[in-house]
Protein backbone atom coordinates (compact mmCIF):
# COMPACT_ATOMS: atom_id res chain seq x y z
CA UNK A 1 0.00 0.00 0.00
CA UNK A 2 2.69 2.65 1.12
CA UNK A 3 4.64 1.30 -2.24
CA UNK A 4 1.45 2.10 -4.61
CA UNK A 5 1.29 5.36 -3.22
CA UNK A 6 4.98 6.30 -3.36
CA UNK A 7 5.23 5.25 -6.81
CA UNK A 8 2.41 7.18 -7.98
CA UNK A 9 3.39 10.47 -5.97
CA UNK A 10 6.99 9.86 -7.12
CA UNK A 11 5.57 9.56 -10.89
CA UNK A 12 3.77 13.09 -10.62
CA UNK A 13 0.47 11.64 -10.92
CA UNK A 14 -0.88 12.57 -7.51
CA UNK A 15 0.70 15.42 -7.06
CA UNK A 16 0.55 16.77 -3.56
CA UNK A 17 -1.08 20.04 -2.65
CA UNK A 18 0.67 22.92 -1.05
CA UNK A 19 -0.51 24.31 1.98
CA UNK A 20 -4.45 25.95 2.27
CA UNK A 21 -2.48 29.15 3.92
CA UNK A 22 0.10 29.41 1.44
CA UNK A 23 -2.19 29.33 -1.55
CA UNK A 24 -4.59 31.71 0.15
CA UNK A 25 -1.20 34.45 0.61
CA UNK A 26 -0.72 33.59 -2.99
CA UNK A 27 -4.30 34.20 -3.95
CA UNK A 28 -4.39 37.42 -2.41
CA UNK A 29 -1.09 38.83 -3.83
CA UNK A 30 -1.91 37.41 -7.68
CA UNK A 31 -5.20 39.08 -7.39
CA UNK A 32 -3.91 42.27 -7.00
CA UNK A 33 -1.38 41.78 -10.22
CA UNK A 34 -3.91 40.67 -12.40
CA UNK A 35 -6.56 43.35 -11.06
CA UNK A 36 -3.78 46.04 -12.19
CA UNK A 37 -3.37 44.27 -15.51
CA UNK A 38 -6.62 43.47 -16.53
CA UNK A 39 -8.03 46.25 -14.94
CA UNK A 40 -10.94 44.06 -13.99
CA UNK A 41 -11.43 41.55 -11.28
CA UNK A 42 -10.05 38.51 -12.18
CA UNK A 43 -11.86 35.44 -12.76
CA UNK A 44 -10.86 32.21 -10.96
CA UNK A 45 -9.75 30.56 -13.61
CA UNK A 46 -7.50 33.66 -14.79
CA UNK A 47 -5.97 33.36 -10.97
CA UNK A 48 -5.69 29.19 -11.79
CA UNK A 49 -3.88 29.66 -14.75
CA UNK A 50 -1.73 32.53 -13.19
CA UNK A 51 -1.30 30.46 -10.01
CA UNK A 52 -0.59 27.30 -11.53
CA UNK A 53 -2.80 25.96 -8.84
CA UNK A 54 -6.03 23.87 -9.23
CA UNK A 55 -9.66 25.80 -9.16
CA UNK A 56 -10.13 23.62 -6.13
CA UNK A 57 -7.85 24.14 -4.44
CA UNK A 58 -8.08 27.91 -4.93
CA UNK A 59 -11.78 27.48 -3.49
CA UNK A 60 -10.97 25.47 -0.36
CA UNK A 61 -7.85 28.17 0.41
CA UNK A 62 -10.78 30.94 0.07
CA UNK A 63 -12.54 29.39 2.66
CA UNK A 64 -9.36 28.49 4.67
CA UNK A 65 -8.52 32.06 4.27
CA UNK A 66 -11.78 33.49 6.22
CA UNK A 67 -11.57 31.43 8.79
CA UNK A 68 -8.19 32.93 9.36
CA UNK A 69 -9.71 36.17 9.23
CA UNK A 70 -12.91 36.06 10.90
CA UNK A 71 -10.09 34.48 14.08
CA UNK A 72 -8.00 37.55 13.49
CA UNK A 73 -11.01 40.07 14.20
CA UNK A 74 -12.32 37.83 17.28
CA UNK A 75 -8.85 38.02 18.53
CA UNK A 76 -7.70 41.37 17.59
CA UNK A 77 -11.23 43.50 17.29
CA UNK B 1 -23.80 29.88 -22.94
CA UNK B 2 -25.88 26.62 -22.86
CA UNK B 3 -24.50 24.99 -19.58
CA UNK B 4 -26.96 23.06 -17.65
CA UNK B 5 -25.79 21.20 -14.26
CA UNK B 6 -28.24 20.63 -10.67
CA UNK B 7 -26.84 19.12 -7.57
CA UNK B 8 -28.67 18.56 -4.27
CA UNK B 9 -27.01 17.92 -0.81
CA UNK B 10 -28.45 17.20 2.52
CA UNK B 11 -26.62 17.80 6.16
CA UNK B 12 -27.24 17.80 9.73
CA UNK B 13 -28.20 20.97 11.14
CA UNK B 14 -24.80 21.66 13.15
CA UNK B 15 -22.89 24.69 12.99
CA UNK B 16 -19.81 22.80 11.81
CA UNK B 17 -21.84 22.58 8.80
CA UNK B 18 -21.94 25.94 7.63
CA UNK B 19 -18.71 26.39 6.53
CA UNK B 20 -19.06 23.18 4.76
CA UNK B 21 -21.95 24.12 3.21
CA UNK B 22 -20.38 27.45 2.18
CA UNK B 23 -17.43 25.42 0.41
CA UNK B 24 -19.87 22.98 -1.39
CA UNK B 25 -21.92 25.97 -2.97
CA UNK B 26 -18.43 28.06 -4.06
CA UNK B 27 -17.18 25.01 -5.35
CA UNK B 28 -20.51 24.47 -7.74
CA UNK B 29 -20.45 27.68 -8.92
CA UNK B 30 -16.88 27.69 -9.82
CA UNK B 31 -18.12 26.22 -13.40
CA UNK B 32 -19.21 29.73 -14.11
CA UNK B 33 -15.42 31.00 -14.19
CA UNK B 34 -16.91 33.54 -10.83
CA UNK B 35 -14.85 36.64 -9.71
CA UNK B 36 -13.49 36.02 -6.09
CA UNK B 37 -15.77 39.06 -5.56
CA UNK B 38 -19.10 36.97 -6.80
CA UNK B 39 -17.53 34.12 -4.99
CA UNK B 40 -17.74 36.00 -1.27
CA UNK B 41 -21.09 36.94 -2.59
CA UNK B 42 -22.56 33.64 -2.89
CA UNK B 43 -20.86 32.23 0.77
CA UNK B 44 -21.99 35.33 2.70
CA UNK B 45 -26.02 34.90 1.16
CA UNK B 46 -25.70 30.74 2.06
CA UNK B 47 -23.98 31.07 5.31
CA UNK B 48 -27.17 33.71 6.72
CA UNK B 49 -29.44 31.14 4.97
CA UNK B 50 -27.54 27.89 6.41
CA UNK B 51 -27.36 29.81 10.21
CA UNK B 52 -30.87 30.55 9.53
CA UNK B 53 -31.98 27.60 9.18
CA UNK B 54 -29.71 26.26 12.18
CA UNK B 55 -30.52 28.63 15.03
CA UNK B 56 -34.17 30.20 13.91
CA UNK B 57 -35.70 27.16 11.91
CA UNK B 58 -34.42 24.00 14.25
CA UNK B 59 -33.31 26.64 17.06
CA UNK B 60 -30.06 24.27 18.01
CA UNK B 61 -32.18 20.67 18.03
CA UNK B 62 -31.17 18.23 15.40
CA UNK B 63 -32.80 18.91 11.92
CA UNK B 64 -31.85 18.24 8.22
CA UNK B 65 -31.53 20.94 6.17
CA UNK B 66 -31.39 20.74 2.08
CA UNK B 67 -28.98 22.69 -0.16
CA UNK B 68 -29.79 22.88 -3.87
CA UNK B 69 -27.80 24.55 -6.45
CA UNK B 70 -28.33 24.95 -10.14
CA UNK B 71 -26.82 26.24 -13.38
CA UNK B 72 -28.37 27.44 -16.30
CA UNK B 73 -26.53 29.37 -18.70
CA UNK B 74 -24.36 31.50 -16.55
CA UNK B 75 -26.97 32.17 -13.75
CA UNK B 76 -27.20 30.36 -10.52
CA UNK B 77 -30.17 29.46 -8.54
CA UNK B 78 -29.37 28.68 -4.73
CA UNK B 79 -32.12 27.04 -2.51
CA UNK B 80 -31.57 26.27 1.47
CA UNK B 81 -34.66 24.43 2.77
CA UNK B 82 -35.50 23.43 6.33
CA UNK B 83 -38.87 21.38 8.10
CA UNK B 84 -38.01 23.50 11.03
CA UNK B 85 -40.71 25.99 12.94
CA UNK B 86 -41.47 27.97 9.92
CA UNK B 87 -41.88 31.89 9.85
CA UNK B 88 -45.49 33.16 10.76
CA UNK B 89 -44.75 36.82 9.11
CA UNK B 90 -42.80 36.62 6.29
CA UNK B 91 -42.78 40.09 5.35
CA UNK B 92 -42.12 41.03 8.59
CA UNK B 93 -39.10 38.44 9.31
CA UNK B 94 -37.40 40.45 5.73
CA UNK B 95 -37.68 43.81 7.59
CA UNK B 96 -34.11 44.92 7.71
CA UNK B 97 -33.56 44.63 11.78
CA UNK B 98 -36.19 42.88 12.37
CA UNK B 99 -35.25 39.58 14.15
CA UNK B 100 -36.87 37.44 16.74
CA UNK B 101 -32.95 36.56 18.48
CA UNK B 102 -31.88 40.32 19.09
CA UNK B 103 -28.78 38.94 21.40
CA UNK B 104 -27.13 37.89 18.45
CA UNK B 105 -24.59 39.51 16.30
CA UNK B 106 -25.73 41.15 13.07
CA UNK B 107 -29.28 40.84 14.48
CA UNK B 108 -31.64 41.05 11.83
CA UNK B 109 -29.32 41.94 8.48
CA UNK B 110 -29.29 38.33 7.30
CA UNK B 111 -32.49 38.51 4.67
CA UNK B 112 -30.94 42.16 3.94
CA UNK B 113 -27.59 40.23 3.12
CA UNK B 114 -28.70 38.10 0.85
CA UNK B 115 -31.00 40.38 -1.03
CA UNK B 116 -27.96 42.44 -1.36
CA UNK B 117 -25.25 39.99 -2.34
CA UNK B 118 -27.82 38.28 -4.93
CA UNK B 119 -29.65 39.58 -7.53
CA UNK B 120 -33.01 37.91 -6.39
CA UNK B 121 -34.75 36.25 -3.49
CA UNK B 122 -37.78 34.46 -2.34
CA UNK B 123 -38.82 32.80 0.56
CA UNK B 124 -41.79 30.30 1.38
CA UNK B 125 -42.55 29.26 4.73
CA UNK B 126 -45.21 28.32 7.20
CA UNK B 127 -45.49 27.99 10.29
CA UNK B 128 -44.25 24.32 12.09
CA UNK B 129 -43.87 23.53 8.10
CA UNK B 130 -40.36 24.78 7.68
CA UNK B 131 -38.77 27.99 5.53
CA UNK B 132 -37.08 27.42 2.01
CA UNK B 133 -34.96 30.00 0.65
CA UNK B 134 -34.55 30.76 -3.08
CA UNK B 135 -31.82 32.76 -4.50
CA UNK B 136 -30.68 33.57 -8.07
CA UNK B 137 -27.62 35.64 -8.84
CA UNK B 138 -26.19 35.72 -12.61
CA UNK B 139 -22.48 35.60 -13.51
CA UNK B 140 -20.99 37.97 -14.92
CA UNK B 141 -19.93 37.29 -18.47
CA UNK B 142 -18.48 40.38 -20.08
CA UNK B 143 -15.34 39.96 -18.15
CA UNK B 144 -14.87 37.12 -21.01
CA UNK B 145 -14.75 39.20 -23.68
CA UNK B 146 -12.27 41.80 -22.48
CA UNK C 1 -13.74 11.76 20.13
CA UNK C 2 -17.43 10.78 19.91
CA UNK C 3 -17.93 13.12 16.97
CA UNK C 4 -20.79 12.40 14.16
CA UNK C 5 -21.76 14.11 11.05
CA UNK C 6 -23.58 13.18 8.08
CA UNK C 7 -24.17 14.17 4.13
CA UNK C 8 -25.70 13.15 0.91
CA UNK C 9 -24.89 14.99 -2.46
CA UNK C 10 -26.85 13.96 -5.45
CA UNK C 11 -25.46 15.28 -8.65
CA UNK C 12 -25.16 14.72 -12.35
CA UNK C 13 -23.35 12.21 -14.28
CA UNK C 14 -21.06 15.10 -15.93
CA UNK C 15 -17.19 14.90 -16.36
CA UNK C 16 -17.06 18.61 -14.55
CA UNK C 17 -18.41 17.56 -11.10
CA UNK C 18 -15.61 14.92 -10.31
CA UNK C 19 -13.64 18.01 -9.18
CA UNK C 20 -16.49 18.96 -7.65
CA UNK C 21 -17.28 15.95 -5.66
CA UNK C 22 -13.62 15.77 -4.63
CA UNK C 23 -14.16 18.77 -2.84
CA UNK C 24 -17.29 18.16 -1.26
CA UNK C 25 -15.58 14.88 0.14
CA UNK C 26 -12.55 16.96 1.31
CA UNK C 27 -14.32 20.10 2.75
CA UNK C 28 -16.23 17.28 4.96
CA UNK C 29 -13.50 15.52 5.94
CA UNK C 30 -11.64 18.57 7.23
CA UNK C 31 -13.70 18.59 9.95
CA UNK C 32 -11.40 15.26 11.10
CA UNK C 33 -8.60 17.53 11.05
CA UNK C 34 -6.59 15.77 8.38
CA UNK C 35 -3.05 16.23 7.16
CA UNK C 36 -2.82 17.51 3.29
CA UNK C 37 -1.87 13.36 2.45
CA UNK C 38 -4.63 11.65 3.96
CA UNK C 39 -7.00 14.77 2.03
CA UNK C 40 -5.25 13.75 -0.81
CA UNK C 41 -5.96 10.18 -0.42
CA UNK C 42 -9.57 10.49 -0.01
CA UNK C 43 -9.92 12.27 -2.67
CA UNK C 44 -8.12 10.40 -4.97
CA UNK C 45 -10.23 7.59 -4.05
CA UNK C 46 -13.49 9.37 -4.20
CA UNK C 47 -12.17 10.50 -8.00
CA UNK C 48 -11.87 7.21 -8.81
CA UNK C 49 -15.39 5.92 -7.90
CA UNK C 50 -17.43 8.78 -9.24
CA UNK C 51 -15.06 8.55 -12.96
CA UNK C 52 -16.25 4.57 -12.92
CA UNK C 53 -19.94 5.51 -12.20
CA UNK C 54 -19.67 8.28 -14.83
CA UNK C 55 -17.42 6.61 -17.58
CA UNK C 56 -18.59 2.63 -16.71
CA UNK C 57 -21.93 3.42 -15.04
CA UNK C 58 -23.59 5.81 -17.58
CA UNK C 59 -21.52 5.00 -20.24
CA UNK C 60 -21.50 8.99 -20.86
CA UNK C 61 -25.28 9.07 -20.79
CA UNK C 62 -27.28 11.22 -18.55
CA UNK C 63 -27.73 9.82 -14.68
CA UNK C 64 -27.61 10.98 -10.97
CA UNK C 65 -24.66 9.56 -8.93
CA UNK C 66 -25.20 9.70 -5.20
CA UNK C 67 -22.03 10.68 -2.62
CA UNK C 68 -22.76 9.77 1.14
CA UNK C 69 -20.10 10.68 3.48
CA UNK C 70 -20.32 10.28 7.50
CA UNK C 71 -18.23 10.87 10.00
CA UNK C 72 -18.31 8.62 13.17
CA UNK C 73 -15.17 9.54 15.92
CA UNK C 74 -12.06 9.20 13.66
CA UNK C 75 -13.57 7.34 10.96
CA UNK C 76 -15.26 8.62 7.86
CA UNK C 77 -17.17 6.57 5.64
CA UNK C 78 -17.18 7.49 1.77
CA UNK C 79 -20.02 6.15 -0.30
CA UNK C 80 -20.66 6.78 -4.73
CA UNK C 81 -23.59 5.28 -6.01
CA UNK C 82 -24.86 4.70 -9.47
CA UNK C 83 -27.87 3.74 -11.28
CA UNK C 84 -26.37 2.64 -14.08
CA UNK C 85 -25.56 -0.99 -15.97
CA UNK C 86 -23.53 -2.73 -13.06
CA UNK C 87 -20.73 -5.08 -12.83
CA UNK C 88 -21.16 -8.99 -13.71
CA UNK C 89 -18.23 -10.02 -12.38
CA UNK C 90 -17.50 -7.91 -9.48
CA UNK C 91 -14.00 -10.01 -8.34
CA UNK C 92 -12.71 -9.89 -11.97
CA UNK C 93 -13.42 -5.87 -12.02
CA UNK C 94 -11.55 -5.52 -8.99
CA UNK C 95 -8.36 -7.01 -10.40
CA UNK C 96 -5.45 -5.24 -10.74
CA UNK C 97 -5.20 -4.39 -14.90
CA UNK C 98 -8.59 -5.56 -15.51
CA UNK C 99 -10.43 -3.15 -17.51
CA UNK C 100 -13.95 -2.97 -20.10
CA UNK C 101 -12.38 0.37 -21.58
CA UNK C 102 -8.77 -0.64 -22.43
CA UNK C 103 -8.51 2.49 -24.36
CA UNK C 104 -8.35 4.99 -21.26
CA UNK C 105 -5.30 5.90 -19.15
CA UNK C 106 -4.20 4.64 -16.28
CA UNK C 107 -6.33 1.56 -17.20
CA UNK C 108 -7.82 -1.12 -14.65
CA UNK C 109 -6.34 0.27 -11.79
CA UNK C 110 -9.13 2.38 -10.20
CA UNK C 111 -10.40 -0.22 -7.76
CA UNK C 112 -6.40 -1.08 -6.78
CA UNK C 113 -6.53 2.98 -6.04
CA UNK C 114 -9.62 2.61 -3.91
CA UNK C 115 -8.00 -0.10 -2.12
CA UNK C 116 -4.19 1.50 -1.45
CA UNK C 117 -5.52 5.09 -0.49
CA UNK C 118 -8.32 3.48 1.82
CA UNK C 119 -8.41 1.09 4.97
CA UNK C 120 -11.27 -0.59 3.38
CA UNK C 121 -13.47 -1.03 0.31
CA UNK C 122 -16.74 -2.64 -0.31
CA UNK C 123 -18.43 -3.14 -3.88
CA UNK C 124 -21.62 -3.80 -4.57
CA UNK C 125 -23.26 -4.59 -7.81
CA UNK C 126 -26.04 -6.06 -10.22
CA UNK C 127 -25.98 -5.93 -13.74
CA UNK C 128 -29.07 -3.14 -15.03
CA UNK C 129 -29.38 -1.97 -11.39
CA UNK C 130 -26.22 -0.11 -10.68
CA UNK C 131 -23.19 -0.08 -8.42
CA UNK C 132 -22.52 1.19 -4.60
CA UNK C 133 -19.07 1.82 -3.96
CA UNK C 134 -18.12 2.04 -0.06
CA UNK C 135 -14.79 3.10 0.96
CA UNK C 136 -13.79 3.82 5.11
CA UNK C 137 -10.79 5.61 6.20
CA UNK C 138 -9.79 6.47 10.05
CA UNK C 139 -8.39 9.52 10.29
CA UNK C 140 -5.04 9.63 12.24
CA UNK C 141 -5.54 11.00 15.83
CA UNK C 142 -1.89 10.92 17.37
CA UNK C 143 -1.13 14.20 15.33
CA UNK C 144 -3.40 15.87 17.96
CA UNK C 145 -1.35 15.23 20.80
CA UNK C 146 2.10 15.45 19.42
N1 LIG D 1 -35.18 29.33 8.46
C1 LIG D 1 -35.93 30.05 9.33
N2 LIG D 1 -36.82 29.44 10.15
C2 LIG D 1 -37.56 30.15 11.02
N3 LIG D 1 -37.49 31.48 11.16
C3 LIG D 1 -36.61 32.15 10.39
C4 LIG D 1 -35.80 31.48 9.44
N4 LIG D 1 -35.05 32.41 8.81
C5 LIG D 1 -35.38 33.59 9.33
N5 LIG D 1 -36.32 33.46 10.28
C6 LIG D 1 -36.96 34.56 11.05
O1 LIG D 1 -36.70 35.78 10.39
C7 LIG D 1 -36.01 36.68 11.27
C8 LIG D 1 -35.06 37.58 10.50
O2 LIG D 1 -33.99 36.82 9.95
P1 LIG D 1 -32.62 37.53 9.60
O3 LIG D 1 -32.92 38.69 8.70
O4 LIG D 1 -31.67 36.52 9.11
O5 LIG D 1 -32.13 38.11 11.00
P2 LIG D 1 -31.55 37.33 12.27
O6 LIG D 1 -31.14 35.95 11.84
O7 LIG D 1 -30.38 38.14 12.72
O8 LIG D 1 -32.65 37.29 13.29
C9 LIG D 1 -35.37 35.79 12.31
O9 LIG D 1 -35.14 36.48 13.54
C10 LIG D 1 -36.40 34.67 12.47
O10 LIG D 1 -37.46 35.04 13.31
N1 LIG E 1 -19.67 2.15 -11.48
C1 LIG E 1 -19.41 1.14 -12.36
N2 LIG E 1 -20.38 0.71 -13.19
C2 LIG E 1 -20.13 -0.29 -14.08
N3 LIG E 1 -18.96 -0.90 -14.22
C3 LIG E 1 -17.94 -0.51 -13.41
C4 LIG E 1 -18.12 0.53 -12.46
N4 LIG E 1 -16.94 0.69 -11.80
C5 LIG E 1 -16.09 -0.20 -12.32
N5 LIG E 1 -16.67 -0.94 -13.31
C6 LIG E 1 -16.04 -2.04 -14.08
O1 LIG E 1 -14.85 -2.45 -13.41
C7 LIG E 1 -13.72 -2.34 -14.28
C8 LIG E 1 -12.48 -1.97 -13.48
O2 LIG E 1 -12.60 -0.66 -12.92
P1 LIG E 1 -11.28 0.13 -12.55
O3 LIG E 1 -10.44 -0.70 -11.65
O4 LIG E 1 -11.67 1.48 -12.05
O5 LIG E 1 -10.51 0.29 -13.94
P2 LIG E 1 -10.86 1.20 -15.21
O6 LIG E 1 -11.85 2.25 -14.78
O7 LIG E 1 -9.55 1.79 -15.62
O8 LIG E 1 -11.46 0.28 -16.24
C9 LIG E 1 -14.15 -1.32 -15.32
O9 LIG E 1 -13.43 -1.45 -16.53
C10 LIG E 1 -15.63 -1.61 -15.48
O10 LIG E 1 -15.83 -2.70 -16.34
MG1 LIG F 1 -30.08 35.49 10.19
MG1 LIG G 1 -11.74 3.38 -13.12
Amino acid sequence: TGEIKRFLRDDGIIKVSRSLKEIAVKVKITREILNNRLNREPTIEELSIEMEVATEDIVMALESNTEVESLYKTIYQ
Amino acid sequence: MDRKNAMSLEFDSKSENESFARIVVAAFAAQLNPTIEEIADIKTAVSEAVTNSIIHGYDGREGKIVLTCAIEGSKITVSVMDKGRGIEDIKQAMEPLYTTKPEMERSGMGFAFMEAFMDNLEVISAPEEGTTVTMTKTIDEIKLFS
